[in-house]
């Protein structure tokens, strides 16, 4: 007997959007117990289906045909009172970005509370009661503090324990999660699939679990829907749509589920000067603490730091959330000033150079950042952002107008990109002009911030396989930030693994990622979810 | 926190000795000095009763002699005599002060609800004739003058109406004492407050109309409705709270110009304040009272800033308080 | 009509007055306040014939030299005090010489006081000085207690916060910005008087208030120039509503332009002549003021003693005008007019002014100030016309000769010769008229005076100005003399 | 820039208030020529009532003045105050707010001190007094405004830039190799502009307010006819002849409604992000 149960449910986009239809014709059914996962590219109407489950659609966007059964009631015609009984109640989610799904001016413990409250459950004591078990079964450390907190006190990792414990308050008979480990790093991320897992056989829960990381998908997964523009493509048990799927757009996306092994052809790196070197690096930052009459607190974010980057060489800094990894790449390029320590950049030390000094050097040293929105302008044409830097060091604009078409065309977007504004690309299209904007000013060296961490699979390897032919052919060096093994596996020659600042271990890709010396990284990488899903997939193959 | 306040204390002090100087450059730079104009008013002067003033004034002494008297004085917080009316400048203005703290303490809090209120009441309609007619509402207090909002509200309530006194702060000669004063003031209270609230009302409702807009699209909102919160209490406990802050901020700007706001109201209901005693100062060229005045009232911007950035605190955890 | 005792008098008071202690202070609010706490030792009534006041009788020698003033007896200052010749003696002599630059002025014909009883006071002049007698009203010789004074340092006398004096008011309190309270002196020396139990002065600075304030009932007493102009049809049509022009005789306000004769080409008679036919002051006194007050003819306002009204004609004729213009050295320089800042009337007709000029193709720019900056320009002669309005105080001698001497010219004051003209055959008229002993005689001079000037045109005369006071007609007398709501309210009474 | 005037055609409101603007420009340009005579003539008797006289629309005032003359010429010289004042406002506190805001620290420091000497003092006294020492000319007039308004410009600026100074893209354009001028005002300040727009279009209606209240005090420029000193000049005759308040009322008010109109709609129209993408 399914508990829900959704027919050909097509959700309409308000004017002026990429497309018609959120989603169109989508079908599926859930049992009690039973984990969906669902997958599919950036855009493909996954979050809104999810959504409209819940009778959140955002503004304008509307269902328009077809039929959500819950418990046997179509709920699409609902009312919004009796709305309000189910959500939270019968129907929990948990959202796609744990920053800001909180409210900032709240303690954890209240907002708990709160969906005790609407739904006029226990009382006072009681529900306080409830919040401080719920937040020690997600695991948080210290509830007693964190249920005081408020949600900046509070890491990524940690916040979003705080939403699955909101979501699994009142026991609720579905919980949809809408990629709820995309900012974890690998260790949290595992915790909180065994939380679910755990959750799911106690309580007969089903699942709606929607995520792009196909690791976590064989490891969870009873049955799996693979999106696209919209409509669902492709649908059945795990095993048959991970290792014998059908649709050509499944098989494609397997494809690109980068490998912890066999990826990366080892290094040729053959000993030669070091284009950047790193000695005894520290960072620290000191700040004034939130609360009341409290003391300065002192973070150590870099500590020690040493290491060489040769011509031509990719290193992975990989390490979990906080570990120092952005931290230390920041300081490189001077985007913070380091505390102690010396960054030589073709032998000369860059660590403590003044403004106009710094700035002839810095074109030999770019970056990719992590968030493809937020790292261009939005009242940026693409044109001006990639001939603005040439430009600043002195070249012609009709030359860096040029170069920038060139480059477009070298990341693999058409001339015509030019002209726009960030917002009307995709999300894998904007990290490419990222790249563009960084090759612009023909680099030695490229420092990437989890450069594609916030791609899906497909485009994901669309990235990376582009920075890797590019390394190649400009014979760039790179220092390649990310806290997803296997994306490090896949491009890296050597690994520097991080814990709190510190570096714990360097050495060899291979070595680090499959004969690790430090516990730490063991641990690290016994948390990559769906291992077992890529031996079978490369006994498969 | 008692670290940062203290900080902000001991530096604001400069703030004011600076601010102090520079005002006393500023008023001394307008032409005409009060012996002038008491002598004008007199009707008659010669060069005789112009030097006597000026004598008794100090204002035959060099401008930086005058000065340097000055902050001697105001630095023991002495802020000087007035030459018009022959009394202790803080007599002067400690006996105006709590008119002005009443009228512009109930236009603030009048304007702070009323226009949360309205803001909130408009932005729950966004789109609707109900959102049209407290917007339009909002503008059309705020694009019109306010010495004519306030000579209208005379005619049509005190007046024609007879609701309300015109102007004053208290029935003079009544006698009363007690409840009975205090029910008497706030009927005078009426309609000075009313009139002076209605320009920061009407920006407060455009601000938390705005803000709630804003604030009611953040992720955070979802997740409460996601737990089964009714519309109210979203409302109310989630997206209110958010939206308050920028209010605040502009609270904190309106609370601090206390006595610039207050001239013109308190010249037409004839409000025995600051703003008045600042007014007919400056055109008297009272200089004491002037820069007593503007003293105070830096003194004002500066606590307001500073209790501003304090109730931040409170408000937002997210905010540390740096020196 | 018998008059009735009782009842409180709600007057506005505009604006607030520096201060109360009248021998200190001489502008008009002091003075409408004070006028009820000090006395003089004469009353005026408004054809300026004096009549008793401290003084019950007085006599004049022949020679005009010596005048003898028999006091009241039994008359208590408000602290008890007994009010005798020894106070007459030290006001005159040595306080206000000491503190009031307009009586200064006249005092300079002052020989000696003679005390001969406690309640007899002589003055001997060193020549005959014809407005003399005028001297005694209460803005320009109130009486002040000695035994309060004597010895100290006037200016920051304490008791100038508690003035005392000898008059039917005493004063009770002044809520600084509010209102200023008095109440009736119960041991006043004049058996039944006053009539009234109190009086409160309301300080209402907007003058749209303070017809309101009149409107709702607040105030009774609208003394003049306290609201608008264009509010006194309304407020007259109103239901036990009386209005009065007189009570200012005495002060006689006339406005006028002063004509900068420094500055070319207002040197030349012919554009000054020019100017004066250019201004219709009949429009500006019928759009402007109400149709109150009336034309000036020259320098002295027909209210004040000597004015003749046989000068040359000096009407709105702006062919005239354009003509002298033609003939004269004006050559579209740029003339700075500075207006008076007492509120819109005083504007508007700076403006009405300039659109006269323009008529007749002068050009003129309006020069705005606040009231120190305007007494700054005048002072300085900073200008090129500059409005004013000033009292004459009954006599040529006192309020007209001190703005045509050409020794006053020095600058530094906005009411001396600001003009800078420069006539000595004026100046040893003036000099003369004021000394002469039969007023006949200065009849004559005066006439001869006026004419001359006239034809000099060294100013641009305006208007007499009409400052109605309002009052609800159940307040019976509350202007009795020629200085109106400035002198007490002591025979003012209230039909219950 | 066809795409943008699409985009700002798309609000209806700003093309109501785009329509009204361009109205009283048009009036503020013709006035010369649609009323020849100087609008300080008298015409007729004072206190004509509207619509009394054929070739007097809007009657007289109270020296006898063409009150539609007045309306006329006064655009002019209330939008020249407002938008001038406003202009210089910004030119003063847009740099101070955004290198307090960009370079943080001391400078920030100093500059918000020397910001709050200026917001000490209540903005309606420092104009009088400004004014009382300077002769009040329009260009002072202007001035004054303009030096009592900047300060709100200069905190929120400030505001703006220090959110955006730690974004990403601006980061990006530091490693541009880009000066501190160019990242300022390529980067920060276009996106800053959104409430800076909406900010302006407020500050011109105060400025015309400020200067009506100005005029009311006899501070204005009193050769030049303004809808402020209208009004200021009608105040007293309110009672009586209420329309001489109303009617400069009524063109300050849809100016101003216009402007805020205008204001909203080129917000939305500088934004090229039209449709936000639910994240
Ligand atoms: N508020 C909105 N208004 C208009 N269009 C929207 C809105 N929200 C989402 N869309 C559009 O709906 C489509 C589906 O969006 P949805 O959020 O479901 O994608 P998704 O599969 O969850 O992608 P991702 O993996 O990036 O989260 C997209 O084309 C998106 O642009
Ligand atoms: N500006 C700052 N002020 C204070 N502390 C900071 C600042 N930036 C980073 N930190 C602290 O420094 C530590 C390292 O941060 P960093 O951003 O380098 O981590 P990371 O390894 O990049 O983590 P993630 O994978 O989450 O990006 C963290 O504890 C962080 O809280
Ligand atoms: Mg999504
Ligand atoms: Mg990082």
């Amino acid at each position: 007997m399914s508990l829900l149960s959704i027919r050909d449910l097509t959700i309409a986009l308000p004017e002026g959007a990429d497309r018609d239809y959120a989603a169109q014709d989508i079908d599926f059914d859930l049992t009690p117990g039973e984990i969906l996962c669902i997958v599919g590219e950036s855009g493909s109407g996954k979050s809104m289906s999810a959504n409209a489950v819940m009778g959140l659609l955002p503004e304008g966007v509307k269902p328009v045909s077809g039929r959500i059964d819950f418990d046997g009631r179509d709920i699409l015609g609902l009312p919004e009172k009796e709305m309000l009984a189910l959500r939270g109640g019968r129907i929990s989610m948990i959202f796609q970005e744990p920053l800001s799904a909180l409210n900032p001016l709240m303690r954890i413990g209240a907002q708990i509370e709160e969906v005790f409250e609407a739904h006029g459950a226990l009382t006072r004591p009681e529900r306080h009661e409830q919040a401080l078990r719920l937040l020690t079964e997600v695991g948080i450390p210290d509830p007693q503090t964190a249920i005081r907190a408020y949600p900046f006190q509070l890491s990524g990792g940690q916040r979003q324990r705080v939403m699955i414990a909101m979501a699994l308050a009142l026991e609720p008979d579905i919980l949809i999660a809408d990629e709820p480990t995309t900012a974890l790093d690998v260790t949290t991320q595992a915790q909180i699939l065994d939380l679910i897992e755990n959750l799911r056989q106690k309580r007969q829960m089903a699942v709606i679990f929607i995520t792009h990381d196909f690791g976590v998908v064989a490891d969870i997964a009873d049955r799996v829907i693979v999106m696209q523009t919209g409509k669902i493509v492709e649908t059945g048990s795990a095993d048959k749509v991970l290792l014998r799927p059908e649709h050509p757009y499944t098989k494609a996306l397997i494809d690109a589920i980068p490998r912890l092994t066999g990826g990366h052809t080892g290094s040729k790196n053959e000993p030669s000067e070091p284009v950047l070197s790193v000695e005894g690096l520290y960072k620290t930052f000191s700040t004034g603490s939130g609360k009341l009459f409290g003391k300065r607190r002192v973070v150590e974010a870099v500590q020690d730091a040493n290491f060489q980057l040769y011509k031509g060489e990719t290193i992975g800094i990989v390490g979990e959330s906080g570990s120092g990894k952005s931290t230390l790449g920041r300081c490189l390029v001077r985007l913070i000033n380091p505390s102690k320590g010396r960054v030589l950049l073709d032998g000369e030390d860059i660590a403590h150079m003044p403004g106009a000094e710094l700035r002839e050097r810095r074109r030999r040293i770019q970056m990719i950042f992590q968030d493809p929105y937020s790292s261009l302008n939005p009242r940026s044409r693409v044109s001006c952002i990639l001939t603005e830097g040439p430009i600043a060091y002195g070249t012609a604009p009709g030359d860096a107008r040029n170069r920038a078409g060139e480059l477009l065309e070298l990341v693999g977007l058409d001339a015509s990109a030019m002209s726009r504004f960030p917002h009307e690309f995709s999300g894998g299209q904007r990290q490419r002009i990222g790249i563009a904007r960084a090759l612009a000013l023909d680099p030695a060296i490229i420092i990437a911030d989890e450069a594609v961490s916030a791609l899906d699979v497909s485009i994901q390897a669309q990235v990376l396989d582009l920075l890797a032919d590019l390394k190649a052919r400009l014979n760039l060096s790179m220092l390649f930030i990310t806290h997803d093994l296997r994306v490090a596996a896949r491009i890296c020659d050597r690994i520097i693994v991080m814990q709190k600042g510190r570096i714990v271990e360097t050495g060899p890709a291979s070595k680090v990622l499959h004969d690790p010396d430090t516990d730490y990284t063991r641990s690290l990488l016994a948390a990559i979810p769906g291992q077992e899903y890529e031996k079978a997939l490369a006994g498969a193959e | 926190m008692t670290r940062f306040i203290l900080g902000r204390l001991v530096k604001s002090v400069f703030i004011l000795l600076a601010i102090l100087i520079l005002n006393f450059f500023l008023i001394h730079a307008a032409p005409g000095d009060p012996a002038a104009v008491m002598a004008g008013e007199a009707g008659a002067a010669d060069e005789k009763f112009l030097a006597d003033l000026r004598t008794k004034f100090g204002l035959d002494q060099p401008l930086y002699v005058q000065l340097w008297i000055y902050l001697k004085g105001a630095v023991q917080l002495d802020l000087g005599f007035s030459f018009r009316q022959q009394m202790p400048v803080a007599d002067l203005i400690w006996d105006r002060l709590p008119a002005t703290l009443l009228l512009t303490g109930a236009a603030f809090v009048l304007s702070l609800v009323m226009g949360v209120i309205a803001g909130v009441a408009a932005s729950a309609r966004q789109g609707t004739w109900g959102d049209t007619v407290i917007s339009t509402l909002a503008l059309l207090f705020y694009a019109t003058p306010l010495f004519w909002v306030a000579l209208m509200a005379v005619v049509v309530f005190s007046v024609w109406l007879g609701w309300l006194p015109g102007f004053g702060f208290e029935t003079i000669g009544a006698g009363y004492t007690g409840f009975a004063r205090a029910l008497d003031i706030g009927k005078h209270l009426i309609l000075p407050a009313t009139t002076l609230g209605l320009f920061f009302m009407a920006i407060y409702t455009r601000m938390t109309r705005a803000s709630m807009l804003e604030v009611s699209r953040l992720d955070f909102v979802k997740t409460a409705r996601a737990k089964g919160l009714s519309r109210g209490v979203i409302q109310r406990r989630h997206v209110l709270r958010n939206a308050l802050l920028p209010v605040i901020t502009l609270a904190g700007l309106q609370a601090g110009q206390v006595f610039g706001g207050a001239v013109l109201t308190e010249t037409v209901f004839a409000w025995p304040g600051i703003g008045r005693l600042m007014f007919e100062a400056i055109n008297q060229r009272d200089y004491n009272v002037i820069l007593g005045v503007f003293f105070v009232s830096a003194a004002m911007v500066l606590l307001f800033n500073l209790i501003t950035d304090v109730i931040y605190v409170f408000v937002d955890p997210r905010i540390r308080l740096t020196e | 009509q018998e008059p009735q005792s009782g009842g409180t008098l709600n007057v506005v008071i505009q604006p607030e007055p520096p201060g109360l202690m009248i021998g200190l202070l001489q502008n008009a609010p002091t003075q409408m306040v004070a006028g009820d706490i000090y006395e003089s030792l004469l009353r005026y009534d408004t054809d300026l014939n004096p009549h008793p006041g401290l003084a019950k009788e007085w006599s004049i020698s022949e020679d005009g030299l010596t005048y003898t003033f028999k006091l009241h007896e039994g008359v208590k200052f408000h602290d008890g005090e007994e009010f005798t010749s020894e106070d007459v003696k030290f006001s005159i002599d040595v306080f206000l010489r000491e503190t009031h630059p307009r009586l200064r002025t006249s005092l300079e014909h002052l020989e000696s006081i003679e005390t001969p009883d406690p309640y007899t006071v002589v003055f001997k002049l060193k020549n005959p000085f014809g407005p003399f007698l005028g001297l005694f009203e209460p803005g320009t010789a109130p009486m002040i207690p000695k035994h309060v004074y004597e010895g100290t340092d006037f200016a920051s006398n304490p008791a100038n916060n508690t003035p005392i004096g000898t008059g039917p008011f005493k004063f009770d309190e002044w809520e600084k910005g509010s209102y200023i309270h008095l109440v009736k002196n119960e041991d006043y020396y004049l058996e039944g008087k006053p009539y009234l139990d109190d009086i409160y002065y309301h300080v209402i600075p907007d003058a749209a208030s303070r017809s309101v304030a009149y409107e709702t009932g607040r105030v009774d007493v609208l003394p003049g120039g306290s609201i608008e102009n264009f509010d006194v049809p309304r407020i007259k049509e109103m239901e036990n509503t009386c209005i009065t022009d007189k009570g200012w005789e005495l002060f006689g306000p006339l406005a006028w332009m002063w004509v900068n004769h420094d500055n070319p080409p207002l040197d030349d008679l012919k554009v000054r002549q020019a100017i004066m036919h250019a201004v219709d002051r009949e429009f500006s006194r019928d759009a402007l003021w109400n149709g109150l007050g009336k034309v000036a003819t020259g320098p002295v306002s027909s209210s004040t003693r000597f004015y003749s009204d046989a000068t040359p004609d000096i009407s709105y004729d702006p062919e005239k005008a354009k003509a002298l213009l033609e003939e004269s050295s004006y050559n579209g320089e740029t003339i700075r007019l500075l207006g008076l800042p007492y509120g819109e009337t005083w504007q508007r007709w700076a403006e009405a002014v300039k659109q006269n000029l323009a008529e007749i193709g002068m050009d003129v720019e309006i020069v705005a100030s606040d009231v120190a900056g305007w007494n700054q320009k005048v002072s300085d002669r900073d200008y090129d016309l500059a409005f004013t309005y000033l009292y004459q105080y009954g006599d040529p001698a006192l309020g007209v000769a001190r703005n045509y001497f050409s020794d006053n010219a020095e600058k530094g004051s906005p009411w001396n010769n600001v003009a800078n003209y420069q006539n000595p055959e004026i100046d040893e008229m003036f000099e003369e008229a004021a000394l002469m002993v039969s007023p006949e005689d200065r009849e004559k001079a005066y006439a001869e005076i006026q004419d001359i000037i006239v034809s000099d045109a060294p100013n641009i005369w305006l208007l007499e100005l009409g400052f109605p006071t309002i009052s609800r007609c159940n307040i019976h007398d509350p202007v009795t003399t020629a200085i109106g709501v400035n002198d007490s309210f002591r025979d003012t009474w209230i039909e219950q | 820039m066809r795409d943008f005037w699409k985009r700002y055609c798309r609000n209806r409101g700003a093309i109501i208030g785009l329509l009204i603007l361009t109205l009283v420009i048009l009036v503020a340009i013709l006035a010369p020529l649609l009323f020849p005579q100087s609008p300080w003539k008298m015409v007729q008797r004072p206190f004509l009532p509207p619509f009394a006289q054929g070739d007097l629309l809007l009657g007289t005032d109270a020296v006898g003045r063409d009150v539609m003359a007045g309306l006329a010429h006064g655009a002019y010289v209330s939008l020249l105050v407002g938008l001038v004042s406003t202009i210089v406002a910004l030119a003063i506190g847009v740099p101070i707010g955004a290198s307090a805001g960009y370079f943080a620290g001391s400078v920030d420091d100093a500059l918000m001190r020397f910001t709050e000497f200026f917001q000490t003092i209540p903005s309606f006294a420092l104009a009088i007094v400004l004014l009382a020492t300077f002769q009040p000319s329009l260009t002072f007039v202007i001035i004054a405004i303009a030096i009592v308004s900047w300060p709100p410009v200069a905190r929120l600026v400030r505001g703006e830039v220090l959110s955006l100074r730690t974004r990403e893209f601006i980061e990006a354009a530091t490693l541009s190799g880009l000066s501190n001028l160019q990242i300022i005002t390529r980067h920060i300040l276009p996106n800053a502009l959104p409430p800076i727009i909406v900010l302006a279009s407020l500050m011109v209606a105060q400025a015309i307010l400020l200067e009506s209240a100005l005029s009311f005090l006899g501070l204005g420029d009193p050769n030049i006819m303004s809808w402020g000193y209208m009004i200021g000049a009608a105040r007293t005759v309110i009672r009586e002849q209420w329309w001489l308040s109303f009617m400069p009322g009524m063109a300050i008010l849809l100016t101003v409604l216009a402007l805020n109109l205008i204001g909203e709609g080129l917000n939305d129209a500088l934004n090229p992000r039209l449709t936000r993408k639910s994240k």
